[in-house]
């Protein structure tokens, strides 16, 4: 299927477009559902898709596996981060409240953040996955 | 902490640093005995000047740790321990110096573990004599059936091994069964283990429970070999003679009884188990082992095995003691464990110089090798005799003792008779079964033995310090 | 009306989860199991749960139908093994009471929909009530999982990571590594 | 101020495990768990200090008062399993630094770090947080992990082993996950304390029966509590040293305090008197033991030998929670931490054993004893232990099990106990005969003979770390002042009805 | 009765779900059949959950003006958790299967057994 026109074609619309609602999915899942998580799936499945379509090395070449590796474990240590930023500045541990000087604000800039270190995080895991069970189908 | 207090913690310790030392040398063979035979003058010197400072002893004593709260681990000195003690370092004097010799004669591989694990089981009968509760007793009971695991099994040949699992499981098996079980009701009923004279127990349980708890100890204290849990003396006899001379006629057997009579007086009180009641029904359990084991001695031809027999039918001389619970017979128990630990050894000792020199087991190979080994075989006759209790031998004293005893028991004429008959049946069949043997040896006609072959002399000169003992022990029983 | 739709899902939902039971072609297998994720998204819409549903069609029709394709894929065995002659009676006895077990635990729940019950009252009311002005985000779903049980969503992204990392541990040589058969035989 | 050390102590393995997973390097992921576990213990050492006198610290996570938020309530049963997991961990991970080359492909070191230390964190969150739920998802972060880890074992069984372990872990979590469901949906609330104080007033619905019932079925099946132990054996017996060392001291332990927890703070005790589960589990335990101990006796491939003995162990940790009495529990609570040293030490024996021999067969480790005296020594130490000889720490629980079984006048429970123990003895022979004599001939063991000195040496890390566990084993077996005291703490506290805390 | 049967009705066959789930999971012998089950059974404890939240007449959780009876958040977040649980064991219970499958050649796990066996 590596070979199919049409397939091509609409994936370098599709996934593109899918990357775009991933993205919306991320940053409006405070008033839309949505959040972290399930933007990491949907940006996943843009890159399963083109993987599929363009073949494994070239969905490689699009995002490097150590990329991915450093990306899932930076999601975490983002989310971990800011509960440690908010125990330095003297809440409890994942207290956003204290992040900025109107609770709200933080509140919400803690959300943010954490909700793009869950985005982050599973994304690269997914597509990790994907990539590690792929590469198992045609051992070279 | 007094002055004595030292050199209590010295008895326990100078055996295991002289094992450490021990198992450090074994290249230099000569050094290592050097330093066996070093470290069991020591220790038989310590323990005497514990036994010769006896009456400013009693306070001496210190504790260990306390695992459990009310449970100690705690040693103190007192007359019966340190006779246990001394009875038991003294004999491993001897027992070293014939060590040497046979395990060289034998050529037995190992020997530097052999000698190590040795000093670690006499630290072990050390901790056992000097323990001051029964807590710290258990333990070390428990330790030494460890310890000596090695030493039966040394030969590593495939009976050993049986033998050895034979060992572990019986004593181990039955300690944990019985005697464990037993000292936590004990414990739960009285608070504590401690060693107190006339018993923890009186007045805080039913007298009706003596019977069964008392029971239980008597089968979980299964080193004192009475039936049905004796089998596993016969099958430790896999080991080295020196070991089987030692511990499996004085230290561990010994220890047995020790805990016996250390449970029966200081744990329950004679005076309780009397008035319970439950002696009149247990005594019968020694007295038929002490008959059955007897008539089971005389079945074997080997020469090792009937030694084992007639040891387990001594022992429950002991226990017997114990269990009529008089003052006589419990001092007559007492004596026995250091007569029958004399007069045993100086079987074994023999047995094993025969065994050496001769390569025999058998005892219908013996004919006529008295005139080879005349030396060997007088000191087996002085054991014989010694136990068979003729009168000037110390076996006399403890039979005398437990008689009169049984005598003074409970208006019981028929406990009386019966103790009365099964001593005098054992020393019968005694008299068949051990002093065959020497008779055998001297007088029988065998073309074989025309020059004299001696054992090496280690061999000997053990049992030359056997034979003063006894003569010492002689004087010693009658200043009694 | 939202009940009706709500139990036909569930009817084609049974079918769908015995068709998975019994079906012996795998990879026919693996579409129905992604029907019935779809269907589970379905439900979840209709239970008021878009989140939920967003995830469950991302996760269960997305990513998990096609790691299960890749491996079936992978081992390239695409039918199931006729049973041997080993029993099933166990297993369904073991179903038939815990699903009985469950039946009698669910005598006294509160009915579909009840507002007053304990779930919808206790905690639950807090946050309708206090969530916004407590957090900022009118999004309930996303205060809770990000504000107040931040907690668990840490857990929830380590516990991705641990997939990660466990598979990567897992399949992460390109070469196949040869498995020797004996306990504790080194590959030296 | 230890408000703040309580979540340390799990946020420090969530930072640093990330971080070890990119590394490649094998000394220096090593060194990073080294130091986590080391920091780990002193947390908890700390923690446990502070609430030794029956005091609680409360964290709130975020923030947020609960029930609204999740809370972390620490008393000392908390603190003291954070202590015997970090405790076992640092041992552990002092013996990876050179089992873990040996037995692990060299491209996933930084890997096999990051999951250890997942799984640490997992179980220290089980074990300090006071929300049911988040009490599960960190039961699948520490499971998740474990199967990984253990299907890292050499042997193709590992694999299997490892997959019937996540089937079975999985349905036991769910199981728990359903409970856990059917308590909220009658209680409405996943705090723990909010609902234990609340219990009265929805105790009679069968909601609330059916969710006890599943979740003690989940974490019986995580807990291996016999019958539902049949993963344990294989997934221990096959996976790295390293793994079969710190799961098999901790993971049981782990789900067990759930359980603990459950039965004491969850739900009112005569709660679950009434449902006749005291019986139940009494029962189950000794037969636990006896075919634990049994099936070990049987075995004769060392380290299925002590996977089985650890059944029977938490046999012996079940019948001591449902004596409910205080010794009793003060026996489980403290077997928890005893088991855990000497399992720890065996399965050390284990591990150097098959670093130098490269089998665990018992017919093919003939005359090791010999050749390794200290490693054999050690687990000759560690087998008594096992078996409860007097002085060491086995025999503190087993007489503190016995008086408590004497004082409830169950005798069968005693008989059951004993029986055990002299099954254990017959199994812990099997090892040491098996060691200790010299055959005829050197077994040839993959072409090596044993006791050769060819053989590669045990390294010193291993012996360093095998040796602390012994020494535990005596120390403890005589100076039990911190166990016990804890213990006691722990069983007054979780006997006393939990609306006396509230 | 009738409105008992209706209330519960849904739980009745989420449970139903449930079970069929778990009978796959621990009936069928071929593993990758087991890890289906194992999916369906979360996933029908998860709907469990969700459907615990359901308030008749209420909309999604998300604050406006215009409504004022919700459904039960609560229920939901918890089970966005689950879900990601889920997934997260399958993957790895794949990447088990397929390392099976390299060193058995075979994903039957009583063939597995008979293997294992003879060894």
């Amino acid at each position: 299927m590596i070979n199919d026109l049409i397939l091509r074609v609409v994936t370098k619309w599709l996934s593109p477009t899918i990357i775009l609602f991933a993205l919306y999915v991320q940053f409006h899942g405070d008033y839309s559902p949505g959040g972290g998580f399930q933007a990491g799936v949907i940006f996943s499945s843009a890159i399963l898709l083109y993987a599929l379509t363009y073949g494994l090395d070239a969905a490689l070449k699009v995002i490097p596996e150590t990329a991915l590796r450093v990306c899932a474990s930076f999601g975490v240590l983002l989310y971990a981060g800011v509960g440690v930023a908010s125990m330095i500045m003297g809440g409890n541990f994942l207290n956003y409240s204290v992040l900025a000087n109107n609770p709200l604000t933080g509140q919400h800039i803690g959300i943010i953040v954490i909700e793009l270190g869950v985005g982050i995080t599973v994304a690269a895991v997914m597509i990790l996955l994907f990539f590690t069970f792929a590469r198992r189908v045609a051992p070279e | 902490m007094i002055e004595l207090t030292y050199w209590l913690i010295a008895s326990l310790t100078v055996p295991i640093v002289g094992a450490i030392l021990i198992s450090r040398l074994d290249k230099a063979e000569n050094i290592r005995e050097a330093v066996t035979l070093i470290t069991a003058v020591v220790l038989f010197g310590v323990n005497v000047y514990l036994y010769l400072n006896l009456d400013n002893a009693q306070q001496a004593g210190f504790l260990l740790a306390e695992p459990i709260d009310g449970l100690s681990i705690s040693f103190a000195v007192n007359s019966f321990g340190v006779m246990f003690a001394l009875i038991a370092s003294g004999l491993w004097l001897a027992t070293s110096v014939y060590a040497i010799g046979y395990m060289r004669a034998h050529h037995e591989k190992h020997q530097t573990r052999f000698f190590t694990l040795f000093a670690v089981a006499i630290a072990g009968v050390m901790a056992v004599a000097y323990s001051d509760n029964l807590f710290t007793l258990f333990i070390f009971y428990e330790f030494l059936t460890v310890s000596t695991y090695p030493l039966v099994t040394h030969s590593g040949t495939r009976e050993a091994k049986r033998g050895g699992r034979k060992y572990i499981l019986i004593l181990m098996g039955s300690s944990i069964l019985f005697f464990l079980p037993a000292m936590i009701t004990v414990y739960f009923i009285a608070g504590n283990l401690e060693f107190v004279q006339g018993g923890i127990l009186q007045g805080s349980m039913d007298p009706a429970w003596v019977l069964p708890l008392l029971l239980l100890f008597i089968l979980g204290i299964s080193k004192a070999g009475v039936m049905p849990l004796h089998r596993w003396l016969p099958s430790a006899m896999v080991a080295p003679t020196p070991v089987s001379a030692l511990l499996h006629a004085v230290a561990v057997v010994k220890a047995g009884v020790f805990s016996v009579v250390k449970v029966v007086v200081f744990i329950f009180g004679t005076d309780f188990i009397t008035e319970s009641g439950a002696n009149q029904i247990l005594i019968w359990i020694p007295i038929f082992t002490i008959v059955a084991a007897s008539i089971i001695a005389l079945t074997k031809d080997n020469l090792k095995e009937r030694l084992a027999y007639s040891t387990i039918s001594q022992l429950s001389y002991i226990v017997l003691g114990a269990l009529l619970a008089t003052k006589d017979a419990v001092t007559g128990a007492g004596m026995h464990i250091a007569m029958h630990a004399f007069g045993k050894i100086a079987l074994f000792f023999a047995a094993g110089a025969i065994l050496v020199t001769m390569h025999k087991k058998a005892v219908s190979e013996l004919d006529g090798m008295g005139r080879a080994m005349p030396f060997t075989f007088t000191v087996f006759t002085i054991g014989t005799l010694s136990i068979l209790g003729i009168p000037f031998f110390g076996g006399m004293w403890s039979k005398w003792y437990l008689l009169s005893g049984s005598l003074g028991f409970e208006n019981n004429d028929l406990v009386f008779w019966s103790v009365l008959a099964a001593l005098g049946l054992s020393s019968l069949l005694n008299t068949y079964y051990l002093l065959s043997i020497p008779m055998r040896g001297f007088f029988m006609q065998n073309s074989a033995y025309q020059q004299i072959k001696e054992a090496p002399t280690a061999c000997l000169i053990g049992m030359a310090i056997l034979y003063t003992c006894f003569s010492i022990l002689r004087c010693f029983t009658n200043y009694h | 009306m939202s009940l009706t739709i709500n139990l036909v899902l569930l009817v084609f939902l049974l079918v769908m989860a015995l068709a998975v039971l019994k079906t012996k072609h795998l990879f026919a297998m693996a579409m129905l199991f992604g029907l019935y994720s779809l269907l589970v998204a379905g439900l979840f819409v209709v239970l008021d749960a878009p989140d939920v549903a967003f995830t469950e069609a991302a996760v269960g029709t997305g990513i998990s139908t096609v790691l299960m394709l890749v491996t079936l894929a992978s081992i390239k065995d695409g039918h199931e093994a006729v049973s041997t002659g080993k029993t099933r009676v166990g297993p369904l006895i073991i179903c038939v009471v815990m699903g009985g077990l469950l039946i009698f635990g669910t005598h006294d729940i509160a009915e579909l929909g009840d507002i007053k019950s304990a779930p919808n009252q206790q905690v639950a009311l807090h946050y309708i009530q206090q969530g916004q002005a407590e957090t900022g985000v009118p999004n309930l779903v996303t205060a809770v999982l990000a504000s107040y049980r931040g907690f668990d969503t840490l857990g929830e992204v380590t516990v991705v990571l641990t997939a990660g990392i466990g598979v990567l541990l897992l399949l992460g040589q390109r070469r196949k590594i040869h498995v020797k058969t004996r306990a504790g035989s080194n590959d030296k | 101020m230890s408000e703040q050390l309580t979540i340390l102590l799990v946020v420090i393995p969530l930072i640093f495990a990330p971080i070890t997973a990119l590394l490649k390097n094998h000394n220096i992921s090593w060194l990073i768990t080294l130091v986590v576990s080391i920091i780990s213990l002193i947390l908890s050492f700390i923690i446990l200090f502070d609430v030794s006198d029956g005091s609680h610290v409360i964290y709130e996570l975020g923030g947020w008062r609960p029930p609204w938020g999740i809370e972390y309530k620490i008393d000392s049963l908390n603190a003291f399993i954070a202590l015997i997991v970090s405790g076992v961990a640092t041992v552990t991970s002092i013996y990876a630094f050179h089992s873990v080359p040996k037995e692990i492909d060299k491209r996933s070191y930084g890997l096999f770090y990051a999951a250890f230390q997942l799984c640490l964190l997992g179980l220290l969150g089980i074990a300090l947080t006071g929300d049911i739920f988040n009490l599960f998802v960190f039961l699948e972060i520490s499971s998740l992990s474990s199967y990984a880890l253990i299907s890292m074992g050499k042997s193709r069984k590992a694999l299997t082993a490892s997959f019937s372990y996540l089937v079975l872990g999985t349905i036991g979590a769910t199981f728990f996950l359903i409970g856990v469901g059917f308590l909220f949906a009658a209680s409405g609330s996943l705090n723990i304390a909010d609902i234990a104080a609340r219990f009265s007033t929805f105790a009679d619905m069968q909601l609330v029966m059916t969710g006890f019932i599943f979740i003690v079925l989940g974490l019986g099946l995580k807990a291996a509590i016999f019958p539902l132990h049949s993963w344990l054996p294989n997934a221990y017996s096959h996976a790295p040293s390293v793994v079969s060392i710190f799961l098999s001291a901790t993971a049981t332990k782990v789900s067990i305090y759930a359980l603990l927890r459950v039965l004491f703070d969850l739900y009112p005790i005569d709660y679950w008197q009434s449902l006749l589960l005291p019986q139940i589990m009494l029962a189950l335990g000794c037969v636990g033991v006896i075919y634990g101990s049994f099936r070990a006796w049987q075995q004769v491939e060392l380290k299925r030998l002590l996977a089985f003995s650890s059944v029977a162990q938490i046999g012996y940790i079940v019948i001591g929670i449902s004596l409910l009495n205080e010794t009793g529990v003060t026996a489980s609570v403290m077997h928890l931490f005893n088991h855990a040293l000497i399992k720890a030490t065996l399965f050390m024996g284990a591990g150097m054993i098959l670093y130098r021999a490269n089998t665990t067969l018992l017919s093919e480790l003939r005359g090791f004893g010999g050749s390794m005296p200290w490693t054999f020594m050690a687990i000759v130490l560690a087998g008594l232990s096992l078996i409860g000889v007097p002085g060491t720490v086995g025999f503190v629980t087993k007489w503190y099990l016995l008086e408590a079984a004497i004082s409830e006048g169950k005798w069968i429970v005693v008989i059951a106990i004993v029986i055990g123990s002299v099954l254990a003895v017959a199994y812990v022979w099997k090892i040491v005969e098996a060691m200790y004599f010299n055959s005829k001939r050197k077994a040839i063991i993959h072409g090596v003979n044993s006791g050769d000195i060819n053989v590669a040496k045990a390294p010193l890390s291993l012996g360093i770390a095998l040796w602390i566990g012994a020494a535990g084993c005596l120390y403890f077996g005589l100076y039990t002042d911190l166990p016990f005291d804890a213990a006691q703490s722990v069983a007054k506290a979780l006997l006393t009805p939990t609306s006396a805390i509230n | 009765m009738m409105d008992y049967a209706i209330g519960h009705i849904n739980y009745w066959l989420i449970i139903a779900v449930m079970m069929v789930g778990l009978y796959t999971l621990i009936s069928r012998s071929n593993l990758i059949k087991k890890l289906a089950g194992l999916a369906m059974f979360q996933t029908a404890v998860i709907l469990f959950y969700v459907s615990m939240g359901k308030v008749t007449g209420g909309t999604v959780p998300i604050m406006s003006t215009d409504y004022t009876v919700y459904s039960n958040p609560l229920p939901q977040v918890l089970m966005l958790t689950a879900i990601v649980v889920g997934v997260a064991t399958t993957a790895v219970g794949f990447a088990l299967v397929i390392r099976i499958k390299e060193a058995y050649d075979t994903v039957e796990e009583d063939q597995i057994n008979i293997m294992d066996n003879q060894e």
